[in-house]
């Protein structure tokens, strides 16, 4: 009946970037991530490996490449944290997937909760869980490629 | 998954709101449109309306054990909470500027005495032991001869303990120092008699017992020196102003009836439901901590910290279910830190953030508490496969 | 006369307050029982509720012309006054400490600034002339560095006149002055616009516009530095504390969208029944004076005096005919004296004693006003009959 | 449904002296007297007239009596004023009639409000103005007799 609203993106300024923010709640997007992530669970074979956890709530992301040819091959997440973390990750991992290390590096949280269609204003900060996890597998990778980390 | 919608709702979410009743509603509906005269006004259509709240508030005396010119009526137990604190506060700012509350008071306390704090008045945030009980002694030692009110809560409502509520009211009546509480948790589940209980301040809200949203009361107890809080019509014998909610008025007289009058069989057939579950949930689920006293707690109350989980998404993933709960109070959920009751009976973070509250209600069956049984331990296992953190007993 | 119930009420009090539409009470129901969750939580029968308290605001805010974020719920119109008031006071008290409202205000406001008073606020109450309108050149004498706030009312609910308060909403922001209306009796009889008319905060109450009883409105311009009045939960958008009266909220919503989307229209029927009644009483009754501006008022009021009878014994003995109308306004009906409004306007006292206020409404037909032009006639000649003054002009 | 309140009265100190005090509005004796008062008009040939008008309200009444023998054998009143005014004017003239006046200046205001079976508290000093102008009515009777007023 109201679904209208709880699609409803605005554009704001956020840490100096553009994101969508929703009024209300998470989105049909968000929620599909939430509870069918993609790329979850553990990677025993990772070429890297990245886990971060946030100081404002405590969520906790860790992220497994597989990588061949600087090109991301397999990933998979594991996340403790709320719908925001954990839909985000989802979404983070599968849009690097098949991505350059270069390319996925690039990505920033801000493409993300824009490919989510947008998140609640105070969930963002959960969005940039993903984007530092990743960055710190593809730094240990680098590291051990004898490489300086980005 | 999303979309889909589940065939029944199970609502397990009582101490948020309860549906109003569809005989309150009832009882409410005629003073909508036809007995719908201001109380204020003369002529006999609005006499009638004067004679209903006035039937209504002694319907909430009767079951305090006051006098009915003891009862105003507010627009909710924020409201109640707010005119007793800071109603009491500035009235006697001569004898004093020290209020006593504890630290796992309800928001609409806590940021009220928060509020005073910042206009001069010193706040003393009792600490609670682990199981949130506030200890009497300590509340003894904390009195200075420029305290001029204690509150402290009846029933809480993330954690459901009950405080020794007699036993505050009586040092507080010896100290001569005036006693609120906030039974908004409390009504239908406790005996509550505020002479016996040396308690000269009580909030109610109607919403918490099958009554309507937006009316509450409050008691304040005859020869208590208090201000109006809202000014302006003669309201509520002057106390009170603004036009009467009249089928609010109505609908939380009859609630408060309605929801007393079995107090000892209700709780005996939500407390035998409640362990059943929470018995369940403790078998079936590995390292889950119960948050709250074993016994001293409302009959409806389970709250618990799953390890290895996050609240919200435990909710959101039973809500798929159609098991609505809450994490933390209703209040706080814009919140992002951990609930301030848990953080004051020493939750761990770790642990708080996989907290759930699931508060039973009249409507509850045995088969909610068979289904909530069967779909609670997988949701669990995978959101505890999904987290890197797993460091829980199996 | 006595016991006799009279076959049919012609309410004729709309004023005082306004049945609640059976189509309103319609849309509030089924969030009593069915979509009852609090708006705080999370889940999706709770959400479906927060979309709703959405909705009801977007409708509030499309009537005023502002931003649903500018839009407040509170318990009704007093509330709103009050936290006007007082929460623009207290917050911009290192800027000054004048107030200037009228002497006809409704006592939510003069109540609430004869508190501020006390706490060391000044408060000009402005004149008004015959008519009861303020002069705006007055308003901009009484205007010091110190002022931080006017509050003058858009209609009042006595006697109906209807204040500049465009020109006044131009003064005050000329002179940078934050501008309260209480607009109670305005909606659904006036065009509003907050930002053509300048107005920087505007209470409204539902059960003045056939909405439900206890629930209002505060609109509150984005950057107005004001505080909350009630501490609590972060409902609201953290401003205004207190589970939301979910019901109350979305009859409100419901209420104004009906009560404005044919303004003209109403007014024009409205007013044609009311002249025929006011014409019809003057011809037909010696010595009644009309209260108020002949012209620059709300279309539904009559307030006279009639000369050589009390108030009281004409509204109990209407009512004996089933008539309902009041005496001054309904909130000061427990006072003796004369009303402040009438007062004001200089009505002699021994006239202003007769005064009977008749406001119409949407359920009020011709055949009403034929009535009480056939009823009041002799109720006056019988207790002119019973007066020992009779001074009066035949 | 509710009449049971409108009778409810309670017994109240007020000025020293006990009242019934109705809790609420009128009960059916005020508005018996109020509707179809007793004794209500003016008197032409009356031997006695008193007249008092309420500092508070504004409420005047004005009393007519017709005397044979120390007896009142008629008494007509006028009153305008609130329903609280004219019910006790009512009440008070029928409960002084075929009385002597040493009986009638006895009749206190207290006993009237009882007679009505009680009066709202705000009400009761409305009851004083039959009670005055009564006894205005008797002593200027006094004073045409040539005796002093009470
Ligand atoms: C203990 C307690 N106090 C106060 C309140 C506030 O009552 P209301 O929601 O009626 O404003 C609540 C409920 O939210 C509560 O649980
Ligand atoms: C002009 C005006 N302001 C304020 C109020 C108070 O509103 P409420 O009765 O909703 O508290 C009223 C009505 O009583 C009114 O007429």
């Amino acid at each position: 009946m109201f679904g209208f609203l709880l699609i409803m993106p605005k554009v704001r300024h956020y840490n100096n970037q553009k994101y969508r923010v929703n009024t209300d709640m998470y989105n049909e997007t968000v929620m599909e991530h939430f509870s069918n992530p993609k790329n979850a669970g553990e990677m025993k074979d990772a070429d890297a490996v990245g886990e971060m956890e946030s100081p404002e709530c405590g969520d906790t992301t860790k992220i497994y490449l597989k990588i061949e040819n600087d090109i991301i091959t397999d990933i998979k997440f594991q996340t403790l944290g709320c719908a925001a973390a954990i839909a985000s990750t989802s979404m983070a991992t599968d849009m690097v997937i098949g991505k350059t290390l270069t390319e996925a590096w690039e990505l920033t949280n801000n493409e993300v909760v824009n490919a989510l269609g947008g998140l609640p204003e105070k969930k963002i900060h959960c969005s940039l869980l993903a984007e530092d996890a990743l960055h710190a597998a593809i730094n240990q990778y680098r590291k051990k490629q004898g490489l300086k980390p980005w | 998954m999303t979309k889909s919608t589940p065939a029944k709702i199970i609502y397990m979410d009582h101490s948020a709101t309860t549906p109003t009743h569809p005989d309150v509603v009832k009882e409410m509906l005629p003073y909508f449109t036809e007995h719908f005269g201001n109380p204020s006004s003369l002529y006999r259509i609005a006499r009638e309306s004067k004679f209903a709240v006035s039937k209504a508030r002694k319907q909430v005396a009767d079951v305090l054990g006051c006098t009915p010119d003891e009862i105003f009526f507010t627009a909710g137990g924020t409201e109640s909470d707010n005119w007793a604190i800071k109603g009491t506060a500035f009235a006697n700012k001569d004898r004093g500027n020290h209020i006593i509350t504890t630290k796992i008071e309800h928001h609409a306390v806590l940021h009220t005495c928060e509020y005073l704090e910042k206009e001069g008045f010193e706040v003393t945030y009792l600490p609670v032991n682990e199981y949130g009980i506030v200890d009497p002694d300590v509340l003894i030692k904390s009195i200075t001869d420029r305290t001029i009110l204690i509150s402290v809560m009846m029933a809480n409502n993330e954690i459901g303990t009950i405080q020794p509520i007699k036993e505050i009211g009586e040092i507080a009546r010896e100290k001569n120092i005036y006693f609120h509480t906030d039974a908004v948790q409390a009504i239908g589940n406790l005996e509550i008699d505020v002479h016996e209980m040396n308690i000269d301040m009580l909030s109610l809200s109607a919403h918490k017992f099958y009554g309507p949203k937006g009316t509450g009361a409050l008691y304040i107890r005859k020869g208590i020196n208090i201000g109006s809080f809202i000014h302006g019509g003669s309201q509520e014998n002057g106390h009170r102003a603004g036009t009467e909610n009249l089928p609010g008025i109505i609908g939380l007289g009859y609630a408060i009836e309605r929801a007393t009058q079995n107090i000892s069989e209700h709780n005996e057939k939500i407390s035998s439901m409640r362990d059943r579950l929470l018995d369940g949930i403790i078998e079936t689920i590995p390292d889950v901590h119960l948050n709250g006293h074993p016994k001293q707690r409302l009959s409806n109350n389970i709250n618990i910290s799953v390890r290895g989980t996050d609240g919200e998404a435990l909710l959101l993933m039973l809500d798929m279910k159609g098991v609505c709960v809450s994490t933390g109070s209703a209040c706080s959920s814009g919140e992002e830190s951990a609930s301030h009751v848990l953080s004051a009976i020493s939750v761990p973070p770790a642990l708080a953030r996989g907290s759930v509250r699931l508060t039973l209600g009249n409507e509850n069956t045995k088969e909610d508490i068979d289904y909530v049984l069967d779909v609670l331990p997988p949701i669990v296992s995978r959101l505890r496969a999904l987290s890197p953190v797993n460091n829980y007993s199996q």
